[in-house]
């Protein structure tokens, strides 16, 4: 990694400079909330945005995507395209990056999936480094910082950008773009400073240090009934979730019913059926067994097999979901001893 | 390389480049064998993707009917069976019921062999103590006919098969003449008997009293009904069988087959890549395995 | 293929309109299907037997009763279309208060003459069984058609069971509880991928209550978001008038 | 005497079973029964709240929804006091016409043309592929005309951006001028339509009937506009229609016959053309001229040619009010309003003809009171008059021939049963 200072008032030619090769995708406005959309003006960006009501994960798995189409009399496959449209993806926080990160495990590891990777591997990562909000809990699980998994980094110094570059094509990137200059040992300081800002401004970050632990011994507490009972099992958690990864596969036909479509779509396993098997025999028939699976699958199955929880405490199911079912306050209340919340 | 082993190798990367993509393959034979189950034998059109096609006992393949969709569904036939695979297929639903609309000849797709199946190797040389319940024997069925095919490997061979009535004994012609061999022993139960039924009544437990297991050489797998694990594991601890030395086949929903669209969890492991057959003494540690 | 029959109940011909409006497709789907009787867009008799009746409106004749149960014998499948068939919709608003009073109320005292053989609305399903539903008030044209594929596919029914609120995020609209406005997403079948909410309107329930929706919680956290409960129940009403569990 | 009933008449919106007397060869009587059943949604909008009103009320019928739900609102906002912007105004007005061009397409060439086209072929499929090119041209133009309502109103039947004092959201300024090149070609594809209306042969037909439509001094009237007479030269602010319309319960059908002055009327393409000719856009009249119309027509038959001159005008007007909307500043969102009780009403033109929606409104914003009177509703009495007046002259023919021309008589009126059984 090597480091550089932009000034910021070169940040259009950057985002210029990248719309000329990439499709641009960052931050913008919609309504009083943020989201992740092609910029087509590098004045609609956002930077200054708190978080967005989808993660960027919606460019690399999209809520609906095709993953062939088809012939019904047949059974042959006459199309199946991946989509290595060249991206950047422009200003993503840190959790977000690790968010993608813990994406990559599944998709990347074991099988690999084609469609995710050729995305992945066509997109430059530009982050940007941010400020806690009020649901943010992203220090608790460590993932507040991020020391890879993007091409360059900004980080808001004021007048200037100081800039991280973590790889050849975002050293390319910046090379042909914009204009930057060495950094001084005050760029550097001042850098050190505004990183240490951010980690004091972090208040009451919920300890997850036995999390896996309490899980284990808090299987059966009143504790999930409760928020059984809340839940409306309407996925929004699911949807919101940098991490949340499932999916349901369907086949949708064309009108004349001779061409169709296999498509992958955003599944929850908050949905009913979600663990419905033929015969009507259902693993998490109750609503309260399918909010524990959610806390159980990430913060203890991913554990068990790739070491990070499958959460980085962004906070956005938190604001989704209208139950108020945050997992912040379920950890704060397993800590405490269970029971209630 | 010679070329021929070149030409298998660039088959088994296509095998998988897109392990979502399903390889047509031919329905070549179908038998009926209960009024909702029916023996399907299919075999991949290109030939080297059959001949990269692999696969052990207790595996399945995702079976793709464009236009309605997927289901993951264990092989039947064992290994040791080249060129095609049978599937034991009960009429459950969309893809299940439009499998079985289909005729000898027509084409559907299959992605695989996915998931774990039961060590074999491991097994050989000990007795084997197999207990079936319903549909549960379809995965069984691989591994018995492998052990057959192989049968001098192996000591002791006990079978427990349990249905709900006559009419769904699932491969009821060929047990019917295993009963009569002696390097099988074969037991088969009904809930519901009728006036032609001879053999045993009541649940696939009842069984247990009829055998002699020598735990410290005896492997279990255990198929079922998802009631059923429960059970049928209590005997074979009972008989001082060690939680290791029992395997168990799950049935969860699935999508993908490989590990990515999640349905398919089982307390922190997937059914799909770390199953379908677990180990009981991992699977005792699942939560809502049984 | 298929021979298939379309008939209307008492409704306002929209998802009928709906069928039409998929120009680029209407001939491609009429290429899959051997469309017998369609009283709206063809002369002609309903035929003696068919295989599939799609059905639009709600019944609130004797007519439409007696009409039903010989579809029922016929057919060997039964598509409801829309929220009148489906669960009612509009015209089982009419189920509350009198009916007598309501004709009167808009015929005055002549009522009685265009009264005769009236019954209070019910859905379809109320009658027969139904085998498949095409939910919405209107139908969506494109969910119609991957219906009537099922259908003839003999495929199970698949409307979601789950809320509307998973789409509503994918569609990354602001939610109007956060500005305190009572949504009806919180218990509505999704499908629809929240069109309303999409272009400011918050969700009426066109769709009908969810399989799976947990009304219980919905009230509760209406309450808590500071929005008006009684909107919530009197919205519910609105196309579930039929059902008598949502208070 | 013998009855002849055609049960379920086909290609109408609605249900509805025509029955003739005949007595020795000569028809006694013949009479329009709508069998569709009573839908009571004056009595369904008691005791919801306002806002709902629209929505309830656009439920009447799926055909002409977007007519429903504006006059709906405006009769809210008259109630409330609510003053729209000029940029609501126009985007009501698109809204209104977009629905036009769908509504005219179907009724042209799905519901009237199977009775004249290839001698009666019964529907309008089987030209799919004896004359794909005019079932393509039917189709662009309802495709466009269902295109334009959902970018304005999220869907074509029922729509949703239109609410109490404005739009809860519109489309940008570039998604409607993507329209525009569209409009031309549906405008020329109207001008076709027209010629092969005027191909349909039709009788010589010079019923007695007066005729209503909405007049305004500077535009073809569909929004707004006061309800003029053509016989008796009148014109009444719309918020009177209850004292020139009267509605009388019928035995014979479930819904109400209107009179006006004692004499049954016509509402429709007809109507407008006939008094609004001069606000016509002038290709529409040109192309209406050349053809061989000529204001004023009294023959009820000439409905289809005047739908097909609206088409026109239509397409032109949509693209003349795309124009406006780009240059006229403003807002959409509603406007800011308090709840009152008060009463109110409002009129638009439907595809179909006139269509008056009043409300009352207490204290709490709940309705006490609502009355509607469809377009199909004021025909039906001038419907069954024409149809008396008719029948004698082709009483001669077979009768497969007869039940054709009295079809023909009646989807003149593009009749919406569903509508006039509200
Ligand atoms: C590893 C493994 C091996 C298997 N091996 C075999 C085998 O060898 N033989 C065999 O026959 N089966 C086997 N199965 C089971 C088989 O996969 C299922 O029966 C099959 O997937 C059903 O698919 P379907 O499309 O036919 O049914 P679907 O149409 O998908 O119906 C089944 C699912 O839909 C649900 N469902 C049904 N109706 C509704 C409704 N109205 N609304 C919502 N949900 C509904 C059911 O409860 C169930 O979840 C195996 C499963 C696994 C996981
Ligand atoms: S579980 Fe919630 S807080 Fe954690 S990453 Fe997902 S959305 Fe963010
Ligand atoms: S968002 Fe909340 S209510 Fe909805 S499924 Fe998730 S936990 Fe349940
Ligand atoms: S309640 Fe309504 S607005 Fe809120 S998330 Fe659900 S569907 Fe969307």
């Amino acid at each position: 990694m090597f480091f550089r200072v932009m000034d910021k008032d070169r940040l259009p030619d950057l985002v210029r400079g990248l719309a000329a090769e990439y499709e641009v995708i960052g931050p913008i406005a919609k309504g009083d909330e943020f989201v992740f959309a092609i910029v087509s003006d590098p004045t609609e960006l956002r930077l200054d945005y708190d978080t967005t009501i989808l993660p960027p994960k919606k460019h690399f798995m999209p809520p609906t995507e095709s993953l062939m189409s088809f012939r019904v009399q047949d059974s042959e496959v006459v199309g199946e395209e991946l989509d290595r449209t060249p991206r950047v993806l422009f200003g993503l926080h840190p959790c977000d990056i690790n968010g993608l990160m813990l994406m990559d495990n599944v998709f990347l590891q074991g099988y690999e999936d084609p469609y995710y990777k050729a995305r992945r591997e066509s997109t430059l990562i530009v982050g940007l480094n941010c400020m806690p909000h009020e649901g943010c809990f992203c220090k608790a699980w460590g993932t507040d910082e991020v020391h890879w998994g993007f091409d360059i980094f900004l980080s808001d110094l004021g007048d200037r950008y100081f800039v991280s570059v973590r790889s050849v094509e975002g050293a390319d990137l910046l090379d042909r773009c914009v204009e930057t200059r060495q950094i001084t040992p005050e760029d550097t300081a001042e850098f050190q400073r505004v990183a240490s800002e951010f980690q004091a401004s972090f208040e009451g970050q919920p300890d997850t240090s036995q999390v896996p632990l309490l899980l284990d011994a808090k299987y059966d507490d009143p504790i999930w009934e409760e928020l059984g009972s809340r839940c409306l099992s309407c996925g929004a958690c699911s949807m919101v979730c940098p991490t949340c990864y499932c999916f349901d596969v369907r086949d949708r036909l064309e009108p004349d019913g001779q061409e169709g479509t296999r498509e992958r779509v955003w599944d929850s396993c908050l949905y009913i059926d979600f663990a419905e098997v033929a015969h009507g025999h259902n693993f998490r028939a109750s609503r309260a067994a399918r909010v524990k699976n959610r806390y159980y699958h990430k913060q203890w199955g991913y554990l068990s097999k790739f070491e990070r929880v499958l959460c980085v405490g962004c906070g956005r199911c938190a604001s989704a979901c209208k139950a108020d079912i945050n997992p912040r306050i379920v950890i704060e209340a397993l800590q405490a001893g269970g029971g209630s919340l | 390389m010679n070329p021929t082993a070149v030409r298998r190798l660039a088959a088994y990367e296509q095998l998988s480049a897109n392990p979502y993509r399903p390889w047509p393959a031919r329905i070549t034979s179908i038998t009926e064998l209960t009024d909702k189950e029916t023996l399907f034998e299919l075999r991949l059109i290109d030939d080297d993707v059959r001949d990269a096609f692999k696969f052990e006992s207790g595996q399945f393949v995702e079976v793709s009917i464009f236009g309605v969709g997927e289901a993951p569904i264990s092989i039947s036939s064992a290994p040791s069976k080249q060129g095609f695979i049978e599937l034991c297929v009960r009429n459950a639903g969309d893809v299940t019921g439009a499998l079985h609309s289909r005729q000898c000849g027509d084409i559907v797709g299959l992605r695989g062999p996915f998931g774990r199946g039961f060590p074999f190797e491991e097994m050989k040389g000990n007795d084997v103590l197999l207990v079936a319940g319903g549909l549960g024997i379809a995965p069984l069925k691989s591994l018995i006919n492998h052990i057959h095919d192989t049968r001098h490997e192996f000591g002791k061979v006990t079978i427990l098969y349990g249905s709900r009535s006559p009419e769904e004994v699932l491969f009821a012609r060929q047990f019917d003449m295993w009963r009569h061999r002696d390097d099988f022993d074969l037991h088969l139960t009904v809930d519901q008997p009728d006036e032609t039924w001879d053999g045993d009544v009541g649940l696939v437990t009842n069984l247990f009293e009829r055998v002699d297991v020598d735990p410290a050489k005896t492997f279990g797998a255990i198929c079922g009904p998802p009631v059923m694990y429960k059970y049928v594991v209590a005997e074979m601890r009972a008989k001082g069988m060690e939680a290791d030395r029992i395997y168990v086949s799950f049935e969860r929903r699935m999508k993908c087959g490989f590990g990515k669209c999640g349905h398919c969890g089982v307390g922190h492991q997937y059914a799909c890549i770390d199953g379908p057959v677990f180990n009981y003494w991992e699977a005792m540690n699942l939560q809502e395995a049984m | 293929m298929a021979r298939v029959v379309v008939l209307g109940l008492a409704s306002d011909f929209g998802c009928q309109v709906q069928m039409t409006n998929m120009e680029d497709h209407l001939l491609d789907v009429l290429g899959a299907i051997e469309l017998e009787y369609w009283q709206l867009a063809a002369s002609g008799h309903m035929p003696e037997d068919y295989d599939v009746a799609i059905v639009e409106g709600a019944v609130t004749t004797e007519e439409h009763v007696e009409l039903l149960k010989r579809v029922r014998e016929t057919a060997s499948t039964v598509i409801a279309i829309g929220s009148c068939a489906v669960t009612g919709g509009i015209p089982a608003l009419a189920l509350s208060g009198d009916l007598e009073d309501r004709v009167g109320c808009v015929y005055g005292e002549s009522g009685a003459l265009v009264a005769c053989g009236r019954i209070l609305p019910m859905p379809v399903g109320a009658i027969i069984d139904v085998d498949y539903h095409v939910v919405g008030c209107p139908i969506d044209p494109a969910e119609f058609v991957e219906v009537l594929h099922r259908a003839i596919q003999g495929l199970r029914d698949a409307v979601p069971l789950e809320p509307m609120c998973a789409t509503c995020k994918i569609a990354e609209n602001t939610c109007f509880y956060d500005r305190g406005e009572v949504c009806l997403g919180l218990v509505t079948r999704a499908g629809c991928g929240t069109k309303c909410i999409s272009l400011g309107r918050p969700c009426t329930g066109c769709r009908g209550i969810a399989a799976d929706a947990n009304f219980e919680s919905a009230k509760a956290i209406v309450e808590r978001m500071g929005a008006d409960l009684d909107l919530l129940l009197e919205r519910a009403q609105l196309y579930n008038n039929a059902r008598k569990d949502l208070s | 005497m013998s009855t002849l009933t055609v049960e379920h008449v086909a290609r109408i919106e609605g249900h509805g079973t025509i029955t003739v007397d005949v007595d020795g060869g000569e028809v006694r009587d013949i009479r329009m029964d709508v069998i569709e059943p009573v839908r009571l949604f004056e009595s369904m909008v008691v005791g919801r709240r306002f806002d709902e009103a629209p929505l309830i009320t656009s439920r009447i019928c799926g055909i002409c929804s977007p007519n429903h739900a504006v006059t709906s609102l405006k009769a809210v906002e008259a109630a409330l006091g609510i003053e729209v912007s000029e940029r609501t105004q126009l985007l009501r007005k698109l809204l209104l016409y977009a629905s036009y061009l769908q509504n005219h397409a179907t009724h042209l060439y799905v519901f009237a043309a199977p009775d004249y086209v290839g001698g009666g072929i019964g529907s309008v499929f089987p030209l799919a592929t004896s004359a794909p090119d005019v079932v393509q041209r039917a189709l662009r133009i309802k495709k466009l005309g269902n295109e334009l309502t959902t970018a304005l109103a999220g869907r074509s039947v029922h729509p949703i951006t239109p609410v109490v004092g404005g739009f809860s959201s519109e489309p940008a300024v570039s998604v409607l001028e993507a329209f525009v090149p569209r409009l031309a070609e549906a405008a020329r594809d109207a001008g076709k339509t027209a010629a092969l209306v005027a191909t349909f042969v039709i009788p010589t037909f010079e019923p007695a009937g007066e005729m209503l439509a909405m007049v305004d001094s500077d535009d073809y009237a569909i929004y707004e506009g006061s309800v003029c007479a053509l016989d008796a030269g009148w014109c009444r602010d719309v918020s009177e229609y209850r004292s020139f319309i009267t509605e009388t319960v019928v035995g014979h059908s479930n819904a109400k016959h209107s009179t006006v002055d004692g004499r049954p009327f016509m509402v429709g393409a007809l109507p407008r053309v006939n008094q609004s000719w001069d606000r016509l856009a002038p290709t529409a009249r040109v192309v209406a001229s050349k053809l061989g119309f000529r204001p004023v027509s009294r023959n009820t038959f000439h409905n289809n040619l005047c739908q097909a001159i609206e088409l026109i005008d239509a397409a032109e007007r949509c693209a003349s009010y795309i124009e406006q909307f780009a240059a006229v500043g403003g807002s959409s969102t509603p406007e800011a309003f308090a709840i009152k009780s008060g009463s109110g009403s409002g009129a638009t033109e439907a595809p179909r003809g006139t269509l008056y929606h009043s409300l009352s409104i207490d204290d709490d914003g709940i309705v006490t009171a609502g009355d509607v009177i469809t377009p199909t509703a004021q025909n039906l009495a001038n419907l069954e008059a024409d149809m008396r007046a008719f029948a004698p002259t082709v009483a001669a023919l077979p009768e497969p021939e007869f039940v054709l021309r009295i079809e023909q008589l009646v989807r003149a009126y593009d009749p919406c049963l569903s509508c006039s059984v509200h």
